[in-house]
């Protein structure tokens, strides 16, 4: 499994929760519907500690009751060529997904290390009800 | 009578919502209710820890504090406050390299050491050191490096070295 | 022309209907209005049988009765700088556009043997109605 | 300060403004409430007037009254590891914001010379309310 991505709640990286509730790393749906669901990760590097990264990949991933494994909803994967020197890299993803109210959203990412956190207009993710 | 929404006087600010001027929270509050006439105070409350508001505003919340970049060597130079941003920096032995005009992203690159030479300028959060091109006494060139003389006996040295160790070995002058 | 996208329905690429229908590669516009277009190509190569590729071009274009011309509506166009080792790169597009009932929308990209059909998660193309 | 995208209203770059009115380079927003904010860029070079750009950077701005500096709302910033020859990279941000009715919206760039203007569908701002 990818590491999921930790959204800082009280501080509210740009979390766009209108009216979703936010629990334990994930975007809880309300109400059932069809949601325009989108998150951007800025990556970064190279960190020292992280083995060199050939490529970064972002995932929104649905967790629902209904069935036991996380789905993939959607993916943004990208090569990375810079050599050596400092590099950054967005990825943004945005779709309509069908959710059922209790689904939860979640971002996973390549390495948890190479995302910036930094700030809040460079990392975010939310949803609306369309 | 209402007055224009762009007319309010210094130190206040038109509220859509109360459809009248209010007084202005000052720096490190937000708006947390609009005043009920513009005669009265506005209701403004502390930003949470971790955010900020740098300047008098009736917004309605603080804006989050930024982050220094921990695995890129930044340290935090001063702390995000009520009324002001962190301010990142670069861990000591590491200088600044901005990756636009105004650096609001930078990485924090290693300073070179200068090892064998004279520092003609000290490495520093903005800059890096910048050494002399010639190598100190008792310093020999190599490549683009400078290597200390050999204590003991010069005949392992190659011709640089012989030049330049040979004549202040027999001062015997070591380091 | 640039090749159109093939959305196939059955292996179904991530592919919102919403309400929306789809024949014969295009979206059809149902009700005339303002829509959220958007669409996400995964490219990834090199590929022997297309040519070295220099640059990688996603477009989203309108075909309308009332104009024999297809009309580019939106387009993300990206240089590679990979060397010759494999890569991949995601172009995601997404804007706000005046449809009318029966107008169809495609997707066009530059090569469409550079597509990453593989996965739905990673090519998907949509719209809503605001 | 980044220079401020000149949104040439004429010229038309493709420009949402769906019942948004645009004045002196800024979307102005009619209502109070939660919008969908889109921007795209298309970056290109090399230019040669400007420095040899290390990496291009997008940021969408908010100016309110009630307060009296401009916002970052989105960034998208990317280094370009091209070396030399011709290159060009779209950048795409999109999020939802809450904004009150009077507030501005505008698009900064790290090098308005790296812009590519000529066509309206490879560079386009815009925004719909939720």
């Amino acid at each position: 499994h990818m590491p999921i991505l930790q959204w800082e709640d009280k501080r509210g990286l740009a979390f766009t929760k209108n009216n979703l509730s936010y629990s334990s790393n994930a975007l809880v749906i309300p109400i059932s519907g069809d949601y325009y669901v989108y998150a951007q990760v800025t990556f970064r590097g190279p960190v020292e500690s992280s083995h060199k990264a050939s490529s970064v990949t972002e995932i929104i991933t649905k967790v629902t009751d209904s069935y036991p494994e996380p789905t993939q909803l959607l993916m943004g994967t990208k090569t990375l060529s810079e050599n050596g020197n400092g590099w950054f890299q967005p990825i943004y993803l945005g779709a309509v997904v069908s959710l059922e109210v209790g689904d939860k959203l979640m971002v996973n990412v390549s390495d948890i290390k190479l995302v910036d956190y930094t700030k809040e207009h460079k990392t975010f993710f939310g949803a609306f009800l369309l | 009578r209402h007055t224009d929404r762009r007319a309010c006087p210094d130190g206040m600010n038109w509220i859509e919502t109360a459809g009248h001027c209010c007084p202005q929270c000052p720096a490190g509050t937000y708006l947390y209710e609009p005043c009920v006439s513009p005669e009265n105070r506005s209701v403004c409350r502390a930003c949470p820890t971790g955010t900020f508001r740098t300047q008098p505003n009736t917004l309605r919340e603080c804006q989050a504090c930024y982050e220094c970049d921990q695995q890129a060597f930044q340290t935090v130079l001063s702390n995000c406050s009520a009324t002001s941003n962190i301010a990142c920096g670069c861990e000591p032995g590491r200088f600044r390299v901005c990756f636009d005009l105004q650096c609001s992203d930078f990485s924090c690159q290693k300073c070179q050491s200068c090892t064998g030479r004279l520092i003609q300028r000290p490495c520093s959060e903005e800059q890096d050191a910048l050494c002399d091109s010639a190598c100190k006494p008792d310093f020999y060139r190599e490549g683009d490096e400078c290597r200390p003389c050999p204590t003991s006996t010069l005949d392992t040295c190659g011709k640089e070295c012989q030049q330049v160790c040979g004549s202040s070995n027999n001062q015997g002058s070591g380091l």
